[in-house]
């Protein structure tokens, strides 16, 4: 399986993830550079965290018109698969390649910490593999993670099953007190209606490495690996 | 040829910051009168800040020396240290306290801007950074303000920059009221042979400034560092630094890949006093002189005359010297990155700097006498021992009634502001980009930073009590030392090297210069018993208030920024109590000592008490024990006891998995 | 010919605006808790070469709708000057 | 009686505005690089009651002051509406 990682010069978390890929995971990862156009035929692409052009303005919203990003969505659109974390989940909002956007923080602080998650919708590629483990701790470090959208395209997002993660507690209940940023019905992570995109403000590739006592980011590697393999 | 423009009075130095006798050297040393633009390069050379005059004598007399040192302290912009595997780590402390007490946001930022610039100037990827910051009272609105400013300026400055932030400490006393101190410490690594000196040499060889473009930021913003703060300072304030993270990160990836060309003779970041400083500095140690167009220089307000360009603080810049011939090589590097990178001139033979405007010479000064360790100015200071040394002395334990009800102690001190939770400040940094942060999910008494692809790690701890400095400055600045080894022994690691940033009041004072020099006398004893040398740092004099006329110096605080290594990760050790049934052990005699406790200072109230009882050789067995007891793997977590002391060391080892302990004491 | 637009970016008013709460909330603290109803947004200042206003104005609505204002969650308004 | 105030605060022109460079160069990447000088600021409105508007616009005035503008950094100017 042929990984590609988009990097845009404000990234700081497209090392990390390619770490992942490459040297734990040992799939092929290929840099697609904001400049270029070409996606080097990768089968599954990846918005990395990070602020990309400085996130001036609103996170994601000037990375959203590189170069790249036009061959991106085409590619998207036309069902290749595409995930977007934290940063990459906000240009995937600005891009419309999924519904709704991500505030402020209710508290106005940039937060970074564990949370747990529970995953909401167990038959998309890559919560399928999450099965055994209903809640995982996956950590989250951002300033503009609230997510929203109206309440019938909210409505329409629930009958076609495109919530993907909830923030709860640790025994997995959902609480004011375990969101961390407001978001609307405690949500962390979203898919589009085809489920080939999937955007998620926490970071499963900070969870990955044994070095650092946490990763449960693991099986949501895995559940990508998992479809395409078997 | 003389230079255009009338020569200046020795009133005009006195406005710059200049003594008299400085200005007849200026002379002397010109052998003509300096004109207004040779004064000012003069003023920003030889500030406090830059040339560190009245502090280098005694700096001289640290420990410097190590099997481990690539680059001994003062040589390079950061201290370098061997790590095996063939790396090194570069990493360094630097205050931006002034500015930071004016506009906290932005001083604090380009606090961090400036200080990962030191390090990757090096060729060294920064990995981690730490920062040490103290106010005043946390109920006062002044203080509230500064501390919301500072943090997120350091958050939002980091996060965007995109290292993590994995350690550091707060500090609330009186005496930062008016003057916070904001110390911020990056640590980077760099492959041995890959590294990047601060030179130039080589004639013929192009100059290049890269990066942002030059402002009006902080003209005399090094003199400014200075210079006092009073209380209506707010009215004399010269333009503010604004940093821009997105530009830093840019400025990150395009320097180590020109490093890595080869094609660069020598590179500094332009840290205070800008274009002056990087251009003399790096002629001086390359022994070469430079002609520079100050009019080729990218600038981004029009009109900007010569000494404002010369002076200019504004961040994200650097100057690069280069091989003739690769300039192509450079150029497509900055242009992928989108950066600035223009030739504003070319090294020469002539060991002087001169400054050209618009085809004009606007300045032609020696390289070698603008820098510390060239001409600049050497000031031997006196001291005398304060009135309160003496008077701290005769307080005894026997003054103090052991009170009643000591559960109401002990919620005192948990929720005081020194000891209770930092998360607040440390939630709003990102801690963990990078993945190298092993304490997020295993807390350690210091930070603790995986070494990817090896079998090592970094411990890194930030320390300094200033009550206990300002009670006796020799033993508490020996102690600041011994607390941050000892954070390194308990988390595994050992000490390598230390990096320091000397926060103090007025040098001119010599009750304030008694207590500079003792904690210089203290660092050397433990820093040659611990065999951890200084690699260099920073000097931050004038950290004082001014108010109705009455001027007091904040505490003296030599914070300590201390690199460990665990040779193999084998040996982590974090701090949390594992499972019920565990035995509890105190290794090290208990004194029957509560000098300058916090205990003392705040619940009883007493504020002048002598300092801890502290043995150096002592404190060195015992953390020699615990050493070999981790190396053979005897025991399951380790923690120091510091602030608040035994009962404060126990709760936190106790609170990360909810555990309690049952504690029998002789009574 | 040569423009300036000043534009007003604001929060739509059905989304919870925590910002314009908190300084609100502030206002209290410095003794002026007959300000109310703060709502904090984005005031963008440009200019822009066009042939003629018609051309101005529909390049900086452009402008705004690709670029300055997210629609789903923000409202903007803009004014043109000549230079 | 109750007005309505519209502040517009931004940063002192002499500053680097990091804001505005980068939203300025993104302009290329619309297909608008005729826009130019791109300024990125702070735009509050507000409600105040207050006995006449000279009360009213002296109040607004304290408000920039001490919270809304950090005038180190920026300037402030605003318009009062009655309501």
């Amino acid at each position: 399986m042929k990984f590609g990682v988009v990097v845009f010069p404000g990234s700081n978390c497209d090392a990390d993830m390619i770490y992942v890929i490459e040297s734990i995971l040992k799939q092929q990862v290929v840099r697609l550079w904001h400049k270029d156009t070409d996606l080097q035929g990768c089968d599954f692409i990846i918005l990395p965290g990070g602020f990309s052009y400085g996130d001036y303005l609103r996170s994601g919203a000037i990375a959203r018109f590189s170069p790249i990003m036009e061959n991106v969505i085409t590619y998207a659109e036309k069902g290749g698969f595409l995930l977007g974390i934290c940063n990459g989940f906000q240009i995937l909002c600005e891009a419309g390649l999924v519904p709704g956007v991500l505030l402020h923080n209710d508290n106005q602080k940039f937060n970074c910490k564990n949370v747990y998650i529970s995953t909401e919708n167990k038959n998309t590629l890559i919560t399928q593999n999450c099965l055994p483990k209903q809640v995982l701790k996956i950590p989250i470090a951002h300033g503009e993670g609230r997510y929203y959208v109206d309440d019938n395209t909210l409505k329409q997002m629930k009958q076609n099953d495109q919530i993907l993660f909830r923030y709860c507690s640790e025994a997995g209940q959902l609480s004011h007190l375990a969101n961390p940023n407001g978001s609307v019905e405690h949500i962390a992570g979203v898919c589009n209606a085809s489920k080939n995109i999937f955007g998620m403000m926490p970071h499963p590739e900070r969870a990955a490495d044994t070095n650092l006592g946490n990763t449960d980011g693991l099986y949501i590697f895995k559940s990508i690996l998992g479809l395409v393999t078997a | 040829t003389i230079p255009v423009g009338s020569p200046e009075t020795v009133e005009t130095a006195g406005k710059l910051g200049l003594l008299p006798e400085e200005y007849d050297k200026i002379v002397q040393i010109l052998n003509r009168n300096p004109n207004f633009t040779e004064l000012s390069i003069f003023s920003v050379m030889w500030s406090e800040h830059c040339s560190y005059k009245n502090s280098i004598v005694w700096l001289k007399t640290l420990p410097k020396d190590g099997a481990r040192m690539l680059a001994k302290a003062g040589e390079e912009n950061a201290g370098l240290v061997d790590i095996g595997d063939g790396l090194g780590c570069a990493f360094k402390i630097e205050s931006h306290n002034h500015p930071s007490a004016l506009e906290p946001y932005q001083g604090a930022a380009t606090g961090v801007g400036g200080i990962n610039r030191d390090i990757f100037t090096m060729g060294a990827r920064p990995i981690a950074q730490l920062n040490s910051l103290r106010f005043g009272n946390i109920h006062t609105q002044r203080t509230q303000w500064l501390m919301r400013g500072v943090v997120k300026g350091i958050g939002d400055y980091g996060n965007a920059f995109g290292i993590p932030t994995v350690g550091g400490e707060v500090f609330f006393d009186d005496c930062y009221e008016m003057n916070p101190l904001v110390n911020a410490m990056s640590v980077g690594i760099v492959k041995k042979g890959e590294t990047a000196s601060a030179i130039s040499y080589g004639v013929g060889n192009p100059v290049y400034i890269v990066g942002s473009a030059t402002g009006k930021d902080g003209i005399h913003g090094a003199t400014f560092a200075s210079a006092d703060i009073t209380e209506d300072s707010a009215k004399d304030l010269p333009a503010v630094q604004v940093g821009d993270p997105f530009q830093e990160k840019l400025l990150l990836e395009a320097s180590l890949e020109v490093i890595k060309t080869g094609a660069v003779i020598g590179m500094q970041d332009m840290g205070a006093a800008g274009i002056t400083c990087s251009t003399s500095e790096m002629s001086a140690k390359g022994e070469h002189g430079m002609i520079i167009y100050l009019d080729k220089v990218p600038t981004r307000q029009t009109g900007m005359l010569p000494f404002e360009i010369l002076l200019s603080e504004s961040q994200e810049r650097m100057l690069v010297v280069v091989k003739k011939g690769q300039e192509k090589v450079i150029e497509a590097i900055f242009e992928k990155w989108d950066l600035n990178c223009t030739i504003i001139g070319e090294v020469t033979a002539t060991k002087r700097l001169e400054y050209y405007m618009n085809g004009e010479l606007v300045a032609d000064v020696p390289a070698h006498d603008l820098v510390l360790g060239g001409g600049a100015p050497v000031y031997h200071r006196e001291y005398k021992e304060p009135a309160y040394f003496a008077e701290s002395k005769k307080f005894s334990i026997s003054d103090v009634q052991e009170p009643s009800d000591l559960k109401e102690v002990m919620n005192h001190l948990v929720k005081h502001p020194n000891i209770a939770s930092k998360r607040w400040v440390y939630e709003q940094y990102d801690s963990m980009v990078g993945t190298v942060n092993m304490s997020t999910n295993m807390p350690a008494a210091a930070a603790v930073v995986n070494l990817k692809e090896t079998d090592k790690a970094l411990a890194i701890s930030v320390d300094c009590n200033s009550r206990y400095v300002y009670a006796d400055p020799e033993i508490g600045c020996a102690i600041a030392v011994a607390e941050a080894s000892r954070n390194i022994i308990c988390s595994g690691g050992i000490g390598l090297a230390i990096t320091n940033c000397l926060n103090f009041g007025n040098p001119y004072n010599p009750e304030v210069y008694w207590q500079f020099v003792g904690a210089i006398q203290g660092m050397s004893k433990a820093c040659k018993k611990f065999e951890t040398p200084v690699t260099g740092g920073n000097v931050s004099f004038y950290n004082q208030s001014t108010i109705e006329n009455k001027t007091e110096p904040v505490f003296p605080t030599p914070t300590i920024g201390m690199l460990g290594i665990l040779d193999t990760k084998r040996t982590f050790t974090g701090m949390a109590f594992k499972q019920a049934g565990d035995s509890i052990y105190l290794i090290g005699a208990s004194q029957n000592d509560i000098n300058s406790s916090q205990y003392l200072f705040s619940y009883i109230g007493v504020k002048n008490s002598p300092a801890p009882y502290f043995d150096l050789d002592k404190e060195y067995e015992t953390q020699m024990v615990l050493r070999e007891l981790i190396e053979q793997e005897l025991i399951l977590s380790a923690n120091d006891c510091s602030d608040g002391g035994l009962f404060i060391a126990l709760l936190e080892s106790a609170m990360i998995h909810d555990l309690g302990f049952d504690i029998k004491t002789d009574k | 010919m040569k423009f300036r637009a000043e534009i007003d970016i604001m929060p739509l008013k059905a989304l919870l605006d925590p910002q314009g709460k908190a300084v609100t909330q502030s206002m209290k603290n410095i003794h002026l808790s007959e300000i109310t109803n703060v709502r904090v947004g984005k005031h963008i200042s440009l200019e822009i070469e066009a042939p003629d206003k018609k051309t101005a104005e529909s390049k900086v609505d452009e402008a705004c709708k690709k670029l300055l204002a997210n629609q789903i969650m923000e409202s903007y308004v803009f004014e043109l000057s000549e230079l």
